[in-house]
């Protein structure tokens, strides 16, 4: 059963194969049944591949398709690694992104480029499997930058549109410093320990050098800031969502941005032996975390709310990770891809119909108009802001607060920031939902389809249901999740919790209700707006750090370009061949075509050759 | 005897053709395709029925020649060679069909000329005496002055001359190297030679002559590779050059510079390149950040193509200089897939320029609206440049950083940046072309159907050395190992 | 003998100097003869009577003759003499002058300083110069013959005019 | 028989050669320039001649032989240039003649 691993990869990649080749051949039917079915498929031989684990756990289990490259001991194959943190992640990756899929086939409906479209989906769909399910860093490189490269084109789908184009650029470019410091990262990691093979690097990383142990973790750090937009490679995210809004939910929010929580929590073994970086994780987690919820309660587009809030969400995960929480990490990453696909999707159906009108402030009462949207969003948000003991949300962002004091790496000003940015968490996501839902009605059209209703419908429940795998020890300790993933990622060690679990969970429970509760005051009493000054526009705008890039990197890279533009050092080659002009002016104006000046130069030629023999 | 026929193919081929103008173009055009077809047929059936295992020369073809001074006709056939007689073949057919429908003037003498390069070309890449090397380096570069002269775009004298003389003068440097070399052997073992294998059993060690030699050497084929600083005949001449010229001068002749350096100038002063290493690792990196640079701040399409060519001949330089088997195959890697991918991207220039009459990218834009399937090629060869892996040149990047790490960290790391300057020029060039609005005025058709066989052929290929690069990997291993078999033996 | 020698050479030298400095082509020509044929004497002296006798026949008189030729069929009148005046400035001659005086004197200075010998009477008689010709410098006379045909061929080429030529083409 | 120092005679043959270069380089017709060039080979034959009798050789006169040769074969290729150049500037004027001019 488990020798059809390589199928998971290849389904979508035979999708985006045929959609690109003889796709333009086919009607836009069987295009939309190829990018839809493809996935779907994939997701199917997941479902087999968990419950053949389910039957019989393997422990890990290891396909190779052929050697990709032998040169000494760097020996990457293609070849694929399932162990349970795999199996997670390809269920979320698949499912997620078949519902994703089906939601797209009303999505784009009308676009005249829907084979591309889906083409490009199933290619990142066959990447991200390829990370996902990697057994080598070139491998999960490959994935790596596939996933980016899809990334860049789904962003800039609608290519007529500069806007989308820069957007897009500038999420490929950003991204791509952070992968060459995990490309440095693998060069150095193999330098130091002779494999690119991922569970012998980890076999092995006890043997590291802390130097080394340290370069190689913040290298990889590196890789997983760029991709997972965290400070200070963050800017990006904002932007990508000029693509369509499947994507935002599927690369954007639910998959490609928490591949750097994937990547930090496949490579632990190598960020234990590396303490500094592990505290580098956690601050850069909780700082992005409080600045991207700022951010998202001054956004008035909805879709950056999201953005935001993505950013900040896998922000949170970061600090888990950062306390050597995996597990919360992990759990985090798939309830949010739950919630957030959901929230993505709902606000999709909402600008849809609102005839692509994005602006929360222009919003208002569609409650009555859309109530199916608007029970599934209200689910979402209600996760998102953790409301207690019925969301998911809840569950997993209460593990990480929890985990973040108690863990040993844990301290309280961690928790604090955790807690305040959970409270600003339920103040935004309700600021959208009393925004966008109550309050005056605008005109909309009502949708009604069943690729729409049956997404929303399953993204909800799993929003509600999912975290019920992972329950604190408080409330009963049911923990299936963390038993599973046990064998590859360790529990942190942690202090005793008792009665302090209990203060906590309490804490995290007053956080979202408190949240609610001044979203209720502030936006559906009174429909507050921020102003468009002071620090409201400071945080609207990402803190500034877009301005900041410019000046600092882009302007003088510019600058630089358009100095050099006509490459300085031909200055050099055109000054000698001036020179030798000159001299040729000079010798050809001896040349003047005289006999008797010919002669006479012959005469002083002879009066010096025999002047010489005069003074010998 | 083999080995003579993949030269004189070409070389009779040419002669062929030129005289096949008589019946008319057509025929012209199908005597220089059969001739670039069998020259690849026969290098890869020497591929195909050759038993693979560990020996390093699989074919040697040896007659005096001049026996007075030693000079001999000696062909000799590795591994390494052969893949570089392989890529000769690859892109001798793909200049060919490039031109079939662009060359309308003087037919039977551009293919002539075209044919005449290859055959050069092939005769440096199977030469293992020095005085025979020399030949085919002048047989190499004079019909391509002449393809650049006649064929060229609107500056084409200016930028033929200064390719004649960046190149002619790098052909001096090699001359002198040569004869100083042959007569300081001559003078210390007295043993009068060209022989490639007889000098190599001679090492002038540190001999204090040696040094400028190995300079003679270096320059030599630093020009033609091109390395900063000495590159700057390169974007004119890729400028101005027809689509063929611009095919071969990427393709194949930018990769003799580089098979001359792994060839002569390293084995035959392993000592002296080893203590010049620090020198070409940074004009190495030098060569990529700029070229990465200068290529993004291009409007001409074709330059900008070609200083794309600079930065990845930095890559070339930088494994070279690395001294070790990994980085050496990272770099045949880097032959092979550059000379596909930047081919097929010169190729593709040709074409849109000869839809939009402009190879101005700031008076395009919005073409993927018209030309959706020239877009999606496009696509991959951009991405082919930028090193995404699966395609070839990111595996020889990836060795050849690899390599270059195990010895020498820092000028890795820094080299490494220019995975993000190579994609900023990309993406620049995908988005003015191919994304925004479409620009007015601009009536583009997609490809016909050869063009995109072409192109489709070049993308398998790509594929081919970025998901599979063992068989390549394996049949440069023996020749490379045995180039880096110095004194002290390479690292592994 | 001595005397003669003298004497020659002053008159040859005079007559030199006078076919340098005349205007009139003709009159250049006859001083030149005059000329050739002192230095027909001196060769005498120095004991070459064969040589001498040449130099009066080919130089004094064939080549001479052919200048002649030339000089007629270029047909130059009274005009040429003061054109050739026109062009006899002395700024244009002092320069060659200096020039010129200066290899002079480098030239007696060397010849002044070199051991000194005196010059026989007889060398030669014209059998000997024959032998010599024929024997030790056969392979200069096959030269120079090839160079008097070269030579003629050349002069025939040059001197026939084109007839698709116009005047004032340009050379 | 007296006999004349060889200096001597390689004195007159310095001073006719000096002469006649002066003669070259100061005159601008292109005749005048030929006469010179006579004047110059023949001073050429006077040091032969001198320095065969100095050491009693007979070599001297058949270089001065050649140099006849030559001189014969210079004029009639000389005058013959003259004439057409003359057919072709309409003047004797050596300077007239500068196209081949760097």
């Amino acid at each position: 059963m488990f020798s059809l691993l390589w199928l998971a990869p290849t389904l979508p990649l035979a999708g985006f194969l045929i959609l690109a080749t003889v796709g333009a051949r086919l009607p836009r039917r069987v295009n939309t049944a190829l990018g839809v079915g493809s996935v779907g498929l994939a997701a199917l031989v997941s479902l087999l591949l968990a419950a053949a684990w389910a039957a019989a756990p393997p422990g890990a289990y290891t396909q190779t398709l052929w050697t990709w490259l032998h040169v000494g001991t760097f020996a990457p194959g293609i070849t694929f690694y399932l162990d349970p943190l795999a199996l997670v992640m390809l269920l979320v990756v698949t499912g997620v992104g078949f519902l994703i899929h089906v939601y797209a086939a009303w999505y784009m409906q009308d676009d005249p480029s829907i084979r591309r479209f889906f083409a490009y989906m199933n290619l990142f769909v066959a990447m991200m499997v390829v990370l996902v399910l990697a057994d080598n860093l070139p491998l999960l490189y490959l994935g790596w930058e596939g996933v980016g490269l899809c990334s860049y084109l789904l962003i800039g789908f609608w290519y007529r549109e500069p806007g989308n184009v820069k957007a897009a650029m500038k999420a490929f470019l950003i991204t791509r410093i952070g992968d060459t410091a995990l490309i440095i990262g693998l060069f150095l990691l193999f330098a130091q320990l002779g494999t690119v093979q991922i569970q012998a690097l980890l076999a092995a990383a006890p043997g590291l050098t802390p130097a080394a142990a340290t370069w190689a973790a913040a290298l990889l750090l590196g890789g997983a800031v760029g991709k997972s937009a965290q400070l200070p490679l963050q800017t990006w995210l904002p932007d990508a969502m000029a693509g369509p809004t499947p994507v935002s939910a599927l690369i954007h929010a639910a998959t490609m941005v928490t591949a750097g929580v994937y990547l930090i929590a496949r490579m632990h073994g190598i960020f234990t032996q590396a303490p500094g970086v592990m505290t580098a994780v956690a601050v850069i987690g909780a700082v992005t975390m409080l600045m991207a919820a700022c951010s998202a309660l001054a956004q008035r587009d909805l879709k950056r709310v999201l953005a935001y809030s993505t950013m900040s969400q896998v922000g949170m995960m970061f600090m888990a990770l950062g306390v050597g929480a995996w597990t919360a990490a992990i759990f985090h990453f798939m309830t949010h891809a739950f919630f957030k696909a959901l929230l993505f999707l709902g606000a999709g159906v909402v600008i849809h119909a609102l005839g692509g009108e994005q602006d929360v402030t222009k919003m208002g009462g569609l409650r009555k108009t859309l109530p199916g949207v608007y029970w599934a969003l209200l689910i979402g948000a209600l996760s998102l802001a953790g409301f207690p003991f019925v969301t998911a949300g809840f569950y997993s962002k209460d593990a990480i607060l929890y985990l973040s004091w108690t863990a040993a790496r844990g301290a309280p000003w961690l928790w604090a920031l955790g807690w305040f940015t959970a409270f600003l968490t339920a103040v935004y996501a309700f600021r959208m939902i009393f925004l966008v839902f109550h309050g005056p009605a605008v005109q909309a059209h009502p949708v009604r389809d069943a690729r729409v209703s049956v997404p929303l419908g399953i993204l909800a429940v799993l929003s509600v249901i999912g975290g019920f795998v992972l329950l604190p020890r408080v409330l009963g300790g049911f923990a299936p999740f963390a038993a599973f993933l046990r064998p590859v990622l360790p529990e942190p060690p942690q202090r005793d919790g008792g009665i302090f679990e209990v203060v906590l969970l309490a804490a995290s429970a007053v956080a979202s209700l408190g949240g609610i509760g001044v979203a209720y005051l502030l936006f559906a009493r009174r429909r507050t707006t921020s102003p468009d000054a002071g620090l409201a526009r400071f945080w609207r705008q990402g803190w500034g750090f877009d301005a900041l890039y410019d000046r600092l990197v882009v302007h003088p890279y510019l600058w630089l370009a358009q100095e050099c533009r006509h490459d300085v050092v031909d200055a050099f080659y055109h000054g000698l061949a001036d020179v030798c002009l000159m001299l040729n002016g000079w010798l050809s104006a001896l040349q003047n075509g005289r006999v008797r000046w010919y002669a006479g130069a012959l005469v002083a030629g002879a009066v010096l050759l025999l002047a010489l023999l005069v003074w010998r | 005897m083999i080995l003579l026929a993949l030269i004189l193919i070409p070389l009779l081929g040419g002669l062929l053709a030129w005289w096949a103008e008589r019946f008319g173009t057509r025929a012209t055009r199908w005597v220089a395709l059969v001739a670039t077809v069998l020259q690849l047929g026969v290098a890869a059936g020497i591929w195909a029925v050759h038993p693979g295992g560990g020996q390093t020369w699989w074919l040697d073809y040896a007659r005096p020649w001049i026996p007075q001074f030693g000079i001999g006709l000696h062909l000799a056939l590795d591994g390494f060679s052969l893949l570089l007689v392989l890529l000769t073949g690859v892109i001798g057919v793909l200049s060919v069909a490039a031109s079939w429908e662009g060359i309308t003037v003087k037919v039977g003498f551009f293919h002539f000329n075209l044919l005449w390069t290859l055959a050069g070309i092939t005769g440096i890449f199977l030469s293992f005496d020095l005085f025979l090397f020399y030949v085919c380096w002048e047989v190499m570069l004079v019909p391509l002055y002449f393809l650049i002269d006649v064929w060229g775009h609107e500056e084409r004298h200016f930028a033929a001359k200064k390719f004649f003389i960046f190149t002619q003068t790098a052909g001096l440097f090699l001359l002198l190297g040569m004869l100083g070399l042959v007569l300081t052997v001559a003078a210390r073992f007295h043993v009068l030679t060209f022989d490639y294998f007889t000098l190599m059993q001679h090492p002038l060690g540190l001999y204090p002559l040696a040094r400028w030699l190995m300079l003679g050497f270096f320059l030599a084929f630093a020009v033609k590779l091109p390395a900063v600083p000495l590159h700057t005949w390169l974007p004119d001449a890729h400028t101005q050059a027809p689509v063929a010229g611009s095919v071969d001068l990427a393709g194949l002749v930018l990769k003799v510079g580089a098979y001359g350096l792994m060839r002569l100038t390293l084995p035959l002063f392993p000592e002296i390149s080893r203590a010049f290493a620090p020198i070409a690792l940074t004009l190495a990196v030098l060569g990529i950040l700029y070229g990465a640079v200068l290529a993004f701040a291009q409007t001409d399409l074709k330059r900008l193509v070609a200083y794309t060519s600079i930065s990845h001949m930095g890559f070339v330089l930088l494994g070279i200089f690395s001294f070790n088997t990994m980085a050496w195959l990272g770099v045949t890697i880097i032959l092979l897939a550059h000379g596909l991918s930047t081919g097929a991207l010169f190729i593709f220039v040709g074409i849109l320029n000869d839809r939009v009459k402009t190879r101005d990218i700031t008076r395009m834009g919005g073409l993927w609206a018209r030309a959706p399937i020239l877009g999606g090629l496009t696509l991959f060869f951009a991405l082919a440049a930028l090193g995404l892996p699966g395609l070839g040149t990111f595996v020889g990047e990836l060795l050849v950083l690899q390599g270059t790490f195990l010895v020498q960290p820092l000028f890795a790391v820094l080299a490494s940046l220019g995975f993000i300057l190579s994609s900023i020029y990309a993406l620049w060039m995908l988005q003015r072309v191919f994304f925004g609005p479409p620009a007015p005025h601009v009536e583009a058709r997609d490809v016909k159907p050869h063009e995109t066989a072409m192109l489709a052929a070049a993308i398998a290929l790509t594929l081919w050395l970025g998901l599979y690069p063992q068989p390549m990997l394996d049949t440069a291993r023996a020749g490379v190992a045995q180039m880096l078999s110095t004194p002290e033996g390479g690292t592994p | 003998m001595n005397i003669i020698f003298y004497l020659a050479a002053a008159v040859a030298i005079v007559a030199t100097l006078l076919v340098v400095t005349r205007l009139n082509a003709v009159h250049a020509l006859l001083y030149l003869i005059v000329s050739l044929l002192a230095v027909a004497v001196v060769f005498y002296t120095l004991g070459a009577p064969f040589v001498a006798a040449l130099e009066v026949i080919i130089y004094a008189g064939a080549i001479m003759v052919l200048f002649v030729f030339v000089i007629m069929m270029l047909n130059l009148g009274p005009q040429a003499t003061e054109t050739e005046r026109g062009w006899a400035e002395p700024e244009l001659w002092f320069g060659p002058a200096l020039l010129c005086g200066v290899l002079l004197g480098e030239v007696i200075y060397l010849i002044l300083r070199m051991p000194t010998g005196t010059t026989l009477a007889r060398v030669g008689t014209p059998e000997q110069v024959g032998v010599a010709l024929y024997g030790p410098y056969l392979l200069g006379v096959e030269l120079a013959s090839l160079l008097l045909l070269a030579g003629l061929v050349g002069a025939y080429h040059l001197g026939r005019r084109a007839p698709h030529e116009e005047p004032g083409g340009g050379v | 028989m007296a006999t004349v120092p060889v200096a001597h005679g390689l004195l007159l043959a310095g001073v006719l050669f000096a002469l006649g270069l002066v003669a070259l380089l100061g005159r601008r017709n292109v005749i005048f320039m030929l006469l010179a060039v006579e004047i110059m080979l023949n001073a050429a034959g006077v040091a032969f001649i001198a320095a065969g009798a100095r050491w009693g050789r007979v070599d001297g006169q058949v270089m001065f032989l050649f140099i006849l040769t030559m001189a014969a074969a210079e004029v009639s290729v000389g005058l013959a240039l003259v004439l057409q150049f003359y057919n072709r500037t309409r003047t004797l004027d050596v300077d007239a003649a500068t196209s081949m001019k760097g």
